[in-house]
């Protein structure tokens, strides 16, 4: 168990939502949700079905406008602001159900990623000279060592909509990473994935936090996930936060057990 | 001011006409998720079988009876041939993407309406009626007889239509089947049939719209423009909504009305005209405050 | 969601069936030694001499074809740079747009405008040159793009489909009734003349024919528009537009600008709207307005699909088999000798020929949804896969 | 007893995604199916159902029945009427409707007994009863889960075909889930569960199928597989020689190999 | 250009489409075969119901010529090269480009934004076309070969007719806009302005449902006389609905705006009461050798209507043009056809229209015809009116003077 060092836990967190309420037509999907998030943090939410934690992500990446409260990152309210704005922040996420563009292939999927980090404009992707191509070189390089450290060499030219779902997942956490992100949203990472491909999603997060040094919020139901690999933890119930802390205080909490974990303790 | 209302009442006539045609259209894509572009040969067909029966009957019948006689056949014989289509050139493609469906409907339409047009002949075709051009006096206004007949048409057709969706299984089974094939399927919805349905109950609509539309002038091989009109009638109502199609419908003809009678006098820099227009500028108004139209089901879109 | 698909969860589903066969159909050996050369365009040997082969036969025919045959297909050469256009915002970025005929008409008062006579009836201002008139045309009809582009950012799919319809009877409205530049509903005016450093192509000349000089003419424009938009698809640019189609929810959280990317959709594709109308009309030399109607908007539509939407060869494809089908079943009644030519009898050839037309676009697109595009790949794969089929 | 026996099917005349299978499902069992993804379970359901057709799938050989009786010509809202029900992977509720108007439609072929069914759902899962008018394409997706598997509950099934119902569902849902499933059975309905949540599946499972690229590889009861080195590695998460659950920080990078896979 | 195959071996004919072989189902075997194109609205377009019956009357024409041993030992085809242009210059220049190299000249090119089309491609040609309109435009091109009068001179005699007749103070011309009605609208407005009387032109759209803003216009204003520049189902609704409304003054329709079948509409009783017909040479049913001959040669036709009259009539020019062409000394090629058109002075057209009428040798203020009849509805004619008021020239297009086109002017 990594513990947060000192210093990480005093410096100016890199996301910060203060009492953030959200509602549609009647449900309360945010209710007064406040947490910040460090840098190299791994943050998880986890909570029952509906309990308002994709909502959240979709606060934080600008989707929905909170009815109240402040949104902040890397230092500025990012309230109202719109979601290609943020997400040219540093702010990237993949999506609970998987949100990939079919059609294209895993290289283009990653080269979307880094879309905010290529410049030339559509009369130079015209002519395909200069700096158009120049960039698309280089790019692409940027693009290829992803595809390395993700292991999807043997899918790069073909189409996601024929991969298998565990391998769109991982094109979706690769598309994420090549956007540079200074902090990274996982909407339940490995819902669906076997026993095998948890494990290696397990290794990439351990990874990119360690490695690239990215703060993570995870959202995720898999309970030995979350407490193996978070920091710290938030529950939320109803939309309502009930308790945040580290993974054994959480697991420990009445509240948690009740509402959320029932007879299957985490192990 | 009488002017006024006796305009209106000309709009809402006209108008019952497009909204006939405009929930043909809506009943297709409720169900199939296509627009069909072959409305407007399908009313052009149930037009022109009316002018065929009708006079075939009307030696036998009283006019305005056998008026009545002869578009309920020819509904029913559009309906007929909505179904061969949908079996033979729609059925095929269930899972398509819609764009091609409705591209398919547009050769269809040109086929149809080809052959038809051989059935017309080069003038007109009188449908035999009681009404004609005749009006009578309500409450100090005079109104066309054919208007308050469409009008009384119209009404009927909702309230069978609204007991339909309201009151049977088909009428949910149609929407599901719109959404998701396959999940409708998987809840025992025969999605053939559904399309079946739609189709045959479209072209029906659209036969009785037709021969209300040629009881002014006749069936001629030229009347199917009118069904283009129903296009900005669902849009503004709401492509998915049975209440847009009629509200829409009724709005498309009173304002063309009004702008037809007024635009004159009080705008003529539109340009001559600009009453065939002005159901589109109307539409592009609505569409720019709603973008599903007024009654429209607004598109779920959430990550 | 991706507008050309029907009910927005089934998109996905059906996407994936699709890019599935496409993957296994055109997955072939890749061995590069850089990414340059893997991101060349025509990056493979076959692919090279493929296309020098069509491009040489198609200078070819210039000097084996008739006038007559000239004329159609360079007329299908300008719709096909149309149809490119229409490609980049239907097939590329999912904004299914029936008012391309607006655009095109646009591009063809704006280029009949400039090189017209200053003095005769109509607005002219008498510079003939086409290096002026055509991309003027393109700007103009994109700035159109630009202005009704904010209307397709709020709408989708079907809604978007009819509104743009809307434009092309709007449009027609106003070409009717501004005479003055269009010559007026009935009558019409001179279209945009060509003439590039001192060759007229509406004139014989020495060496070429009129029709041989339009011909050649548009098919060096084509190829142009054609690299054009190949190279834009591949670009960032073309990159988003697929985004935006495939899931545009998704793709502002890739920091793509919903809004602008739209627009840009909307000018580029209308600026080849343009273009192409400043062209097709420059060969017919004469036009009216009701030639911008719903018809037109639809055709290029089927040869978007019948191509088989997305791709720049599809496009072309398209473009060549509706233009020449009138023809082709103009030619067909003559082998049913049975079919009455009397213009009173039904049925008769000249019904026939509009049937045919008809039922061959339905019948296309009930055999082969893939399009002309998918027939190729078919094609290629039967003789790839040959002798063995699973 | 719904059975398929050798069944082959083949996607767009060139993908052979299932390689002669064949299962049982007995008429009051609970069947579990586990298998990596793209093994071949959605395949397999669809051939059950009918489904393949509009996937462009088609069953090359082998056949699928019913009490004996061939169904795999069937079309797919036949096979609903006969009582074999699937519920689609990735929920499939119909995002336009509001949550009851998807019950109704899960009611096509059983109208009569409309009211007591919703009532029976509602009282399965309360929150879809608390959202009733909610648009069901804004629920959360657990949520829609619910709804799904409740839509199918709405026709009362004899066999009802569960293609990864726990997906995305927390915790105690799950626990519910599987409570539902007894509950479900107890009721004279037999189950197919589709799961990659292998723990739950096999703690409530009388027999189970084990799928790897198209072929059935293990076929043996419940409680056997429970024990098979395997399934316990690679679908339990229980390695060999460890006490218990190995935690995911000390996952390695290299690929193990499994037995039957060879 | 191609064509050259169709020489054949003539000694001294040169001209594409003309050939020594016999026509397709010759009259007179030994005849060689002079092609003639069609090009026409057949099928969809808002003109098939004229286009069709020209089409059947000129082939019924021809086919009368051949029968009378076909001209200077040609027989003349009309059939075999017909095209559809549905009525869109597009098409219309893509199939005259498909025939020009078979056929002689045209027998027919209807429409007049379609046959502008072609006039470049036409005069490159040399080639010689009767037109299927009656635009003033037409007197300006030498290559078309336009009968009797047109819309414009048409408008200006209907209004001097009412001035005359009724003493109207007032005249409204509705049609749609362009070379027809407004062609005619521009011709009202010349005689209004001539007679001192007030003029309003209002332009309205095709179809049953688009007059809304005609009628109205009409019920508010209460004109004296209203020309009719539209087509048939349009006259229909607007003169029904305006008599529904107690519109009570009369209505002039332009030729084309008539069709019997509207006698069937519920608008008869009005238009029988409130409508004449204006025309270039009387309907179908007159009397003179002309017209005797049309209804011979066309036998039965199942609706009667002057589609029919204007094919017949319109073919007479041709007819004339290649005999002086074949008989007089001209080169014998399509220039020497162009050149034999404009030294016609006088055509028979065995009375249909005065000889006069056929003269081409001055420049087009001389030449133009501006004679017209006037008909009223009589539902026991053949095609629904008879003739009230026959060729003559009111006072202000005698005083005319046409420098161009009336509508774009
Ligand atoms: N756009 C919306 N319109 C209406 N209601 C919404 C919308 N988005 C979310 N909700 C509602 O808000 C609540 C929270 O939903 P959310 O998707 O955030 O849940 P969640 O915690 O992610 O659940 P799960 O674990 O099942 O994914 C739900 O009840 C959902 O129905
Ligand atoms: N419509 C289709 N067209 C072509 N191939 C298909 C189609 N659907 C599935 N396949 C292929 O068939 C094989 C089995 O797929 P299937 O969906 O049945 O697997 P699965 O076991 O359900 O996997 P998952 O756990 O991901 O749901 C895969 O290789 C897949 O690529
Ligand atoms: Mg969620
Ligand atoms: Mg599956």
């Amino acid at each position: 168990m990594v513990g947060m060092t000192d210093q990480a836990a005093h410096a100016a967190p890199v996301a910060r939502l203060d009492d953030v309420h959200l509602s549609f037509a009647g449900v309360k999907a945010v209710n007064g949700v406040s947490f910040e998030v460090r840098p190299s943090e791994l943050f998880a939410i986890i909570g029952p079905n509906g309990a308002g934690k994709t909502s959240l992500f979709n606060v934080l990446s600008g989707v929905y406008r909170p009815q109240q409260g402040s949104v902040e990152f890397m230092g500025e309210s990012i309230l109202g602001r719109r979601p290609h704005r943020i997400a040219a922040m540093g702010m990237a996420r993949t999506f609970q159900n998987i949100a990939l563009f079919e059609h294209l292939t895993v290289l283009d999927n990653l080269m979307l990623g880094r879309h905010q980090h290529i410049t030339y404009g559509f009369l130079q992707a015209f002519a395909w000279v200069g700096t158009a191509r120049r960039q698309e070189v280089e790019h692409r390089q940027a693009v290829e060592e992803i595809v390395d450290f993700l292991e999807l060499a043997q899918w790069r030219s073909m189409p996601v909509g024929l991969l298998p779902y565990g391998v769109q997942k991982r094109v979706e956490l690769g598309r994420a990473l090549a956007m540079e992100p200074k902090l990274l949203l996982l909407d339940e990472p490995v819902a669906g994935m076997n026993q095998e491909e948890t494990e290696d999603t397990a290794r990439f997060v351990l990874d990119i936090r360690d490695e690239l040094d990215v703060p993570i919020i995870m959202v995720e139901h898999d309970m030995g996930l979350v407490m193996d690999l978070a920091d710290r933890v938030l529950v939320v119930d109803f939309g309502t936060p009930i308790v945040t802390g580290t993974p054994d205080e959480v697991q420990r909490h009445p509240d948690v057990v009740r509402a959320y974990l029932g007879s299957e303790v985490g192990s | 001011m009488t002017q006024f209302l006796e305009v209106v009442l000309r709009g809402l006539g006209s108008g019952s006409i497009y909204a006939l045609l405009a929930l043909g259209f809506v009943i297709i894509y409720k169900s199939t998720g296509v627009i069909s572009f072959a409305q407007p040969a399908m009313m052009l067909t149930g037009a022109t079988i009316t002018s065929y029966v009708g006079p075939a009957l009307g030696v036998m019948l009283f006019t305005g009876f056998s008026f009545f006689v002869s578009v309920a056949v020819a509904a029913l014989l559009t309906a007929v041939l909505a179904l061969v289509i949908e079996r033979g050139a729609i059925r095929p493609m269930v899972g398509r993407p819609a764009f091609v469906v409705a591209i398919i409907t547009i050769g269809i339409d040109i086929v149809v309406r080809v052959v038809t047009s051989g059935f017309i002949g080069l003038g007109a075709r009188n449908i035999p009626n009681p009404w004609g051009l005749e009006r009578v006096e309500l409450a100090g206004l005079r109104v066309q007889e054919r208007h308050l007949v469409s009008l009384a048409t119209l009404a009927l057709v909702v309230a069978v239509l609204f007991w339909f969706y309201r009151y049977t299984r088909h009428g949910l089974a149609m929407r599901a089947a719109a959404f998701d094939q396959e999940a409708a399927l998987t809840q025992g919805v025969s999605v053939g049939s559904v399309f079946a349905l739609s189709w045959a109950m479209a072209g029906a609509l659209a036969a009785v719209a037709g021969s209300l539309l040629a009881i002014s002038a006749g069936v001629d091989r030229q009347i199917w423009i009118v069904a283009l009109v129903a296009l900005p009638a669902i849009i503004l109502g709401g492509l998915d909504s049975l209440e847009g199609a009629v509200v829409g419908g009724l709005a498309v003809g009173v304002v063309e009305a009004l702008v037809g009678t007024y635009q004159r006098d009080y705008a003529p820099w539109l340009g001559d005209n600009f009453a065939v227009v002005s159901p589109y500028v109307l539409m592009l108004l609505v569409l720019l405050a709603k973008p599903y139209g007024i009654f429209g089901t607004p598109e779920v879109r959430r990550v | 969601m991706t507008t050309l698909s029907t009910g927005s969860d089934r998109a996905p589903r059906q996407a994936a069936t699709r890019a599935r066969r496409g993957a296994r159909l055109s997955g072939r050996p890749q061995l590069y030694r850089s990414y340059a050369q893997e991101l060349a365009l025509f990056n493979t040997r076959p692919k090279r001499i493929w296309v020098g082969i069509i491009v040489l036969a198609a200078l070819g025919l210039s000097q084996m074809l008739t006038d007559n045959h000239l004329n159609t297909l360079a007329l299908a050469y300008a719709f096909a740079i149309g149809a490119l256009g229409l490609n980049i915002i239907t097939g590329l970025a999912g904004q299914v747009s029936l008012g391309h005929a607006f655009f095109l008409g646009v591009g063809a008062y704006t280029a009949a405008a400039i090189s017209g006579d200053p003095d005769g009836r109509t607005i002219g201002f008498g510079i003939t040159n086409i290096l002026v008139w055509l991309p003027a045309a393109g700007l103009v009809a994109g700035l159109a793009g630009v202005l009704v582009a904010p209307l397709a950012t709020r709408l989708r799919g079907l809604y978007l489909a009819i509104v743009t319809l809307g434009l092309v009877f709007i449009g027609e409205h106003l070409f009717r009734e501004w005479s003055d530049l269009t010559g007026g509903a009935g009558v019409g005016r001179e279209a945009a003349v060509p003439e590039l450093f001192g060759i007229e192509f509406a004139r014989d000349g020495d060496y070429l024919t009129s029709d041989q000089k339009f011909y050649l003419l548009m098919l060096v424009l084509l190829l142009v528009f054609a690299l054009g938009a190949r190279n834009l698809a591949r670009s960032r640019t073309g990159r988003s537009f697929a985004a935006v189609r495939d899931r545009d929810m998704a793709a502002e959280m890739m920091a793509i600008n919903l809004p602008r990317a739209k627009t840009v959709a909307f000018a580029i594709s209308s600026f080849y709207a343009g273009c192409s109308g400043a062209l097709i009309y420059s060969i017919i030399g004469f036009f009216e307005p009701s030639s911008f109607g719903l018809l037109l908007s639809v055709q290029f539509i089927a040869m978007v699909l019948i191509g088989g939407a997305g791709t720049v060869s599809g496009a072309v494809m398209g473009a060549l088999f509706i233009t020449l089908l009138p023809t082709l079943t103009r030619e067909l009644p003559a082998y049913l000798p049975f079919i009455s030519g009397q213009v009173t009898d039904t049925p008769n050839v000249f019904q026939l020929e509009q049937v045919l037309y008809g039922l061959l676009i339905v019948g296309f697109l009930l055999f082969e949804p893939r399009g002309l595009f998918g027939i190729w790949i078919r094609i290629r794969n039967y003789w790839k896969g040959w002798p063995f089929s699973y | 007893m719904l059975s398929a026996r050798n069944l082959e099917v083949v996607y767009d005349d060139v993908v052979l995604a299932l390689r002669g299978v064949s299962i049982d499902v007995p008429e009051d069992g609970i069947v579990a199916l586990l298998g990596s993804n793209g093994a071949g379970k959605t395949t397999l359901l669809r051939a059950l159902t009918g489904l393949l057709d509009i996937h462009q799938g088609e069953v090359a050989k082998g056949r699928v029945t019913l009490d004996d009786q061939p169904i795999h010509r069937m079309s797919p809202e036949r096979v609903v009427r006969h009582g074999v029900r699937q519920v689609l992977e990735g929920r499939r509720v119909f995002v336009e409707l509001n949550v009851e108007e998807n019950l109704k439609v899960g009611a096509h072929t059983a109208r009569s007994r409309m009211a007591d069914n919703l009532e029976r759902v509602y009282a399965l899962f309360p929150v879809l009863g608390d959202r009733r008018a909610a648009t069901a394409g804004y629920l959360s997706g657990g949520e829609q889960q619910m709804l799904a598997i409740g839509r199918a509950m709405m026709s009362e099934p004899r066999y009802l075909l569960l293609d990864e119902p726990t997906l995305g569902l927390a915790p105690k849902m799950v626990e519910n889930i599987r409570d539902v499933v007894l509950e479900i059975n107890k009721g004279g309905t037999a189950v197919l569960l589709v799961e990659q949540n292998a723990t739950m599946a096999l703690s409530i499972a009388h027999h189970g199928y084990v799928m790897e690229t198209g072929r059935v590889v293990l076929d043996k009861p419940a409680a056997a597989l429970l024990n098979d080195d395997d399934v316990r590695e690679f679908y339990l998460g229980l390695h060999p020689g460890e006490d218990g659950r190995k935690s995911f920080r000390d996952t390695k990078h290299y690929r193990r190999k499994k037995r039957w896979s060879a | 250009r191609g064509g050259g195959e169709a020489d054949g071996g003539s000694s001294d004919v040169s001209a594409p489409g003309v050939t020594d072989e016999a026509c397709p189902d010759a009259v007179n075997a030994d005849n060689g075969c002079i092609y003639l194109g069609t090009i026409s609205d057949l099928t969809q377009g808002p003109f098939a119901p004229l286009g069709v019956p020209i089409t059947e009357a000129q082939a019924a024409f021809w086919n009368r010529v051949n029968e009378d041993g076909g001209i200077g030992g040609y027989d003349i085809d009309v059939t075999k090269y017909v095209k559809d242009n549905l009525y869109n210059p597009q098409t219309h220049q893509q199939v005259y480009g498909e025939i020009e190299g078979e056929v002689l000249a045209l027998a027919q090119t209807l429409g007049s934004p379609t046959t502008l089309a072609i006039i470049p491609d036409m005069d490159r040609d040399e080639m010689v076309g009767a037109p299927a309109s009656w635009t003033s435009l037409w007197a300006f091109e030498d290559a078309i070969l336009e009968s009797g009068a047109n819309y414009c001179v048409e408008g200006m005699n209907a209004v001097d007719y009412m001035v005359a007749e009724n003493d109207i103070s007032s005249v409204m011309a509705v049609g749609f806009p362009g070379d027809y009605g407004g062609d005619g609208a521009a011709g009202a407005e010349i005689a209004a302005e001539a007679n001192g009387i007030k003029f309003t032109g209002v332009e309205t759209a095709p179809g049953q449902e688009s007059q809304a803003g005609a009628i109205s216009a009409i019920v508010k204003q209460k004109p004296g006389l209203v020309i009719l520049g539209t087509g048939p189902t349009e006259t229909a609704v607007i003169v029904g609905q305006a008599a529904a409304q107690g519109f009570t003054g009369k209505f002039i329709g332009l030729g084309p705006t008539w069709n019997p079948a509207l006698l069937e509409t519920p608008a008869a009783p009005a238009l029988e009461a409130l409508y004449m017909q204006s025309g270039y040479w009387g309907p179908f049913g007159t009397d003179t050798p002309g017209h005797q001959a049309m209804r011979d040669a066309l036998g039965d036709v199942a609706q009667p209507n002057d589609g029919y009259t204007a094919g017949w009539a319109w073919s007479y020019p041709l007819k004339a043009a290649l005999e002086e062409w074949l008989e007089g000394d001209y080169d014998k090629d399509r220039a020497g056809l162009l050149e034999a058109v404009q030294s016609l002075e006088t055509i028979d057209y065995e009375g249909m229209l005065p000889e006069e009428a056929g003269n081409r040798t001055g420049d087009p203020d001389e030449t133009i015809f501006r004679e017209s009849v006037l008909s009223k509805v009589d539902p026991s004619a053949p095609s629904g009116v008879t003739i009230v008021e026959d060729f003559g020239a009111g006072p202000t297009v005698s005083e005319h003077t046409f420098e161009g086109a009336c509508f774009e002017g």
